[in-house]
């Protein structure tokens, strides 16, 4: 029970790491400033949580 | 403090309205009310503050994002396409089978995860789609689609609301299957009826002609399996709780996209439509951070208790005449955070008071998500609109159509509030 | 210190002096106590009537039917309601009522004397419940033993007046018991 | 917007979001990482942690201090745990009170002080909490983390659709499964907070412990406060402690609660039912727990004063009363260590010949005179060897 819980902890990050690296790329393509200034705000939670920091 | 308080609301309102003014977003403009909420409480910018209010809807945002992707790559295989061709071909001579049975499908989601979201995501454009075939308006079926997800929201055996009321009351969840499922099956049913019955039948060689052909190779079974893991994934974590790891709801719909990924007759490019999905969902999950974000200034500066305060020391009968307004604006203020915020005092108040607290928070319960389609937030409305690719305007048709079952749903509910020691009978198992 | 020990003892005395003007009963034992509202006052009673030398048996859920040919000659019901736990975990006031309303109705057939108590305090003086609980025993009552922090705002003097049912009161737990000896004529 | 505009309003994004991400990371990870100090008291013959009881828990998060001050005489043997919720100081405060100045005449005393040391390295999202409050002492100030009511999601994630509790399989919210006081008794297998309640009763099993007591803080607005809860194993002697202590030490009342049978999961219910042990709850004022507080702040949490929980007492709306003066941490904590006293107080004289003597732990009344802080410790003039870190 124990290895598989560690893989579903584990695929909860990639998850977040993978929404991340979509958000970042919007952020670098995006040509609106105001979504740049959103996704920005959106991607911090995802950064701090896959760095396991909160 | 009170003046204090008053002051930060005062300032939320003002920054709001003026970044609106210079055509901000709504996101922006309530990330920046928070901001100079938080400037004028703190004398600085408590960036530790800003940062943990992110948080608030993390779980939730993924379990939006996930459903999205699970129900886009159905819709990529033709998956979403076969199913309404097989109901049309099944139902058409129906109508009020159909209706019925269409109910039934919305109301499944919502029930099992509690997300009003997860049902406009998953089979929204299923059903809509059947719906506008059917005759129904595209304004009247988004209806449909967006008070029904409510109802499932609300329906049991998952109600978030009354859940997370009842976890700060310290009252156990037991006992409010049966009033949240007279609520919201009636709810739902009056919606879809009052919305759907009129129409003109369908005339199936017409619409075989117009629907999109799903591939040659689907079948049940492949649209089938994919729907029936994550079913089987949710029933076994609660017929098994003590055997069943705990996947959480998120990866439930990532297995269950996985599955539809293998089984879809076409070659999907998987990391496309994820990209897709996200980007169609960062409006969604950007309202909720905002929000998350807001409410965490709110709660530092005392202008969240200001609030609470204000509901709970209104006289009882008053409450009964205007938590149908208070419930719904606070649901589309704060999401789910009302359910502590506002629920667990209101809870308090009326078991005080010689009221049956299951009932009172089942009517509740069904009450918040009817405001999923309020501003500032309107997550589950906003949802609809971008699932359906509604081209009406929002308030004048959108919101004006939902208003006559919104009512009677509310009506409802105040009775259940009112008459909650009468109907005490129904709380049961 | 000295001055308010003094003062404690003088109102004390005053206080388990006074009787209203309705006379009091003698109760006899052993008495049954019960709880209308599932609160723990009836354990309390039961524990100072231990210590006071009072024959006393618990039973928070007593019926009528346990009244039934048994021996009891005094029930004692305790008022106010236990806040632990809402809904399913909660207590069902609307049983409560039935079964305390029954019981009472049978004691009084059966020729005990009933004795309301309410010895926990405000903290059983709430809610609606609390309300109702007092609501249901008071009346029905022969004589009342009430905690003086019960009655702050004096509702159990007016309302025993009004009812005409005699009250004896006490300000500390542990003077309670010689409420009761009195209650009981124990010496 | 032209393109180069555009660039710079990326750029300064860019630096303003990575300045946040900064200055909160390095918030959050000080917070999680803070390390609490305790003076072992006299009586402190060992401190074993949470995992020599339950290896899984070994050098995790959750290996808390397990602190065993024995008398060497054979007596009762109490378990008193704070920090099952570190939203509520009072109790993990009164837990080390306990900690450092009990000295052990007969019987054994075990005390936890961080029960759930996951849910102490965060605060909760939304609720704006201090990550920090600190105590003075008459040495300096003492500073402690201010935690959450549940399990930091780091240490357990993700949360099920809905919790099933285990053994009763009863429904409940679906963060409650990161709730130390609703997974009792736990699973050997379960969920990281059901390991950590399994952890702990394996502590009561195999120290034999005849009494467990669980310190808590509530909000105002809830029934249930300044009292004691009860398993129907403990009735008696909680019933007689409040009454005495209500007579004797406390202004206001404490009252108790029957534990009750159909809701699960909290310690005065299952670990009376799955141990020997007579299981106790206290809970004590915190208005800064009610949902219609005010200003959120470190001085709310210490000092217990907040005009909009009085205003809600005003329209009848509280469980307990609030008067200016508020419920300062000295009242709560005094009500905390004098109830544990009365309560082995009246265990001894229903247990002849099986008592547990306890010394030195000041009551209700000392601590309102001389503070909190008072009976704590200055390291820096202790001996190493008698330092912990919670």
């Amino acid at each position: 029970m124990g290895i598989i819980n560690s893989i579903i902890e584990f695929s909860y990050y990639l998850i977040s790491a993978f929404i991340a690296f979509i958000l970042l790329r919007e952020i670098v393509k995006t040509k609106d400033a105001q979504e740049a200034v959103l996704y920005s705000v959106i991607i911090i939670p995802f950064i701090l949580r896959i760095l396991r920091i909160k | 403090m009170f003046l204090h308080a008053g002051i930060v609301l005062i300032i939320i309102a003002v920054t709001f309205a003026v970044g609106t003014y210079f055509k901000l977003g709504i996101e922006l403009a309530m990330l920046l009310s928070a901001l100079a909420a938080a400037i004028y409480h703190t004398g600085g910018v408590p960036v530790r503050h800003l940062v943990e209010g992110a948080f608030t809807y993390y779980d939730v945002s993924l379990i939006f994002i996930t459903a999205t992707l699970f129900i886009n790559l159905v819709k990529e295989s033709g998956g979403i396409a076969f199913m309404v061709r097989k109901i049309i071909i099944r139902f058409h001579e129906h109508r009020y089978l159909t209706l019925l049975f269409l109910t039934f499908v919305l109301m499944i989601p919502g029930a099992l995860t509690g997300a009003g979201a997860a049902t406009v995501l998953t089979v929204g454009t299923l059903v809509g789609t059947v719906l506008i075939y059917m005759g129904i308006s595209e304004t009247r079926t988004a209806a449909i689609i967006f008070l029904c997800a409510s109802m499932s929201a609300a329906a049991p055996p998952i109600n978030l609301w009354a859940m997370m009321a009842a976890a700060g009351a310290n009252m156990p969840y037991v006992g409010f299957m049966q009033p949240l499922l007279v609520i919201t099956v009636i709810g739902a049913l009056f919606t879809m009826f009052f919305l759907g019955a009129k129409g003109e039948n369908p005339e199936l060689d017409k619409i075989l002609k117009e629907l999109p052909v799903p591939p040659e190779k689907m079948n049940w079974t492949r649209v089938g399996t994919p729907f029936l893991i994550l079913i089987v994934l949710i029933v076994a974590g609660r017929l098994f709780p003590f055997k069943m790891p705990i996947l959480g709801l998120p990866l439930m719909f990532l297995i269950s996209a996985l599955a539809m990924f293998i089984l879809s007759p076409k070659k999907l490019n998987i990391l496309n439509i994820a990209g897709k999905t996200i980007r169609s969902l960062i409006p969604l999950v950007g309202i909720m951070i905002v929000v998350g974000i807001l409410i965490q200034i709110m709660a530092l500066s005392g202008a969240r208790g200001l609030i609470s305060l204000a509901v709970v020391t209104l006289p009882v009968w008053f409450l009964f005449a205007s938590l149908f307004i208070i419930l719904p604006v606070s649901e589309g203020l704060l999401q789910y955070a009302v359910a502590p915020l506002l629920g667990v005092p209101l809870i308090f108040l009326f078991n005080m008071k010689g009221f049956n607290p299951v009932i009172i928070l089942s009517a509740m319960a069904v009450m918040w998500p009817i405001g999923d389609i309020l501003p500032p937030t309107a997550v589950v409305g906003r949802a609809t609109v971008i699932e359906l690719d509604y081209s009406g305007r929002y308030y004048k048709d959108f919101l004006k159509t939902c208003l006559i079952p919104m009512a009677f749903i509310l009506a409802l509910c105040t009775i259940f509030l009112v008459f909650s020691n009468q109907l005490s009978f129904l709380v049961g198992g | 210190m000295f001055k308010k020990i003094l003062l404690l003892t003088v109102v004390t005395i005053f206080t388990l002096s006074f009787i209203t003007s309705a006379a009091l009963p003698v109760f006899e034992q052993p008495a049954v106590v019960t709880t209308c509202g599932q609160s723990p006052g009836a354990l309390m009673v039961k524990m100072i009537c231990q210590q006071a030398g009072v024959e006393c048996e618990q039973k928070d859920l007593l019926t009528a039917a346990d009244l039934e040919g048994s021996n009891y000659k005094t029930l004692i019901v305790t008022m106010g309601t236990s806040g632990k736990g809402m809904g399913a975990a909660g207590t069902n006031m609307n049983q409560e009522a039935e079964r305390i309303n029954a019981l009472i109705k049978t004691a009084k057939e059966n020729g005990l004397k009933v004795l309301g108590a309410h010895i926990e305090g405000m903290s059983r003086r709430v809610d609606e419940n609390d309300a109702k609980s007092i609501e249901i025993v008071m009346p029905q009552s022969d004589a009342l033993i009430i905690k003086e922090s019960s009655n702050e705002d004096g509702f159990f003097t007016e309302k025993s007046e009004e009812l005409d049912i005699p009250a004896i009161y006490f300000d500390k737990n542990m003077e309670m018991g010689e409420a009761v000896k009195e209650l009981f004529d124990v010496q | 917007m032209s393109s180069k505009k555009l660039i710079i309003i990326k750029l300064l994004t860019a630096v303003l979001i990575i300045t946040a991400l900064v200055i909160s990371a390095r918030s959050f990870l000080a917070h999680r990482n803070y390390k609490e100090t305790v003076v072992a008291g006299p009586s402190v013959t060992e401190v074993k942690t949470l995992g020599d009881y339950f290896e899984p828990i070994k050098n995790t998060v959750a290996d808390c201090n397990i602190y065993i001050l024995d008398s060497g005489k054979p007596g009762a043997i109490f378990f008193v745990i704070g920090g099952t919720h570190p939203e509520e100081p009072a109790a993990n405060l009164s837990a080390e009170i306990l900690a450092e100045n009990a000295t052990l005449e007969k019987g054994k005393l075990i005390v936890a002080i961080r029960a759930n040391r996951s849910a102490s390295t965060v605060t909760r999202p939304g609720d704006a909490y201090p990550q920090f409050y600190t105590i003075k002492t008459d040495w300096g100030e003492k500073k402690y983390r201010m935690g959450d009511r549940w399990t930091n999601p780091l240490d357990s994630w993700p949360d099920p659709e809905v919790y099933v509790h285990y053994p009763s399989k009863q429904m409940l919210a679906y963060m409650d499964i990161r709730n130390f006081n609703r997974t009792w008794p736990g699973k050997k297998d379960g969920s990281f907070t059901e390991q950590v309640n399994y952890a702990f009763m394996q502590i009561i099993k195999q120290e034999k412990v005849d009494l467990f007591i669980d310190f808590h803080e509530a909000e105002l607005e809830y029934p249930v406060i300044s009292t004691i809860v009860a398993h129907e194993s403990g009735r008696n002697i909680a019933a007689m402690a409040s009454m005495m202590l209500t007579d004797m030490e406390f202004e206001k009342p404490i009252s108790m609660e029957f534990s009750p049978k159909s809701l699960h999961g909290l310690s005065h219910r299952e670990v009376g039912d799955y141990s020997d042990a007579i299981s106790l709850l206290f809970e004590t004022p915190e208005p800064f727990l009610d949902r219609v507080r005010g200003i959120t702040d470190e001085h709310l949490l210490l000092e217990g004063k907040d005009p909009f929980v009085q205003r809600a007492g005003e329209f009848g709306l509280l469980y307990e009363t609030i008067d200016e003066d508020g419920w300062p941490i000295e009242v709560r904590v005094g009500r905390h260590c004098s109830t544990a006293l009365m309560v082995a107080q009246i265990w001894n004289q229903m247990n002849p010949g099986k008592e547990i003597k306890i010394k030195n732990v000041p009551k209700y009344a000392e601590i309102i005179k001389n503070g909190v802080g008072h009976y704590f410790k200055n390291p820096a003039n202790m001996d190493s060897d008698r330092i912990y870190y919670e």
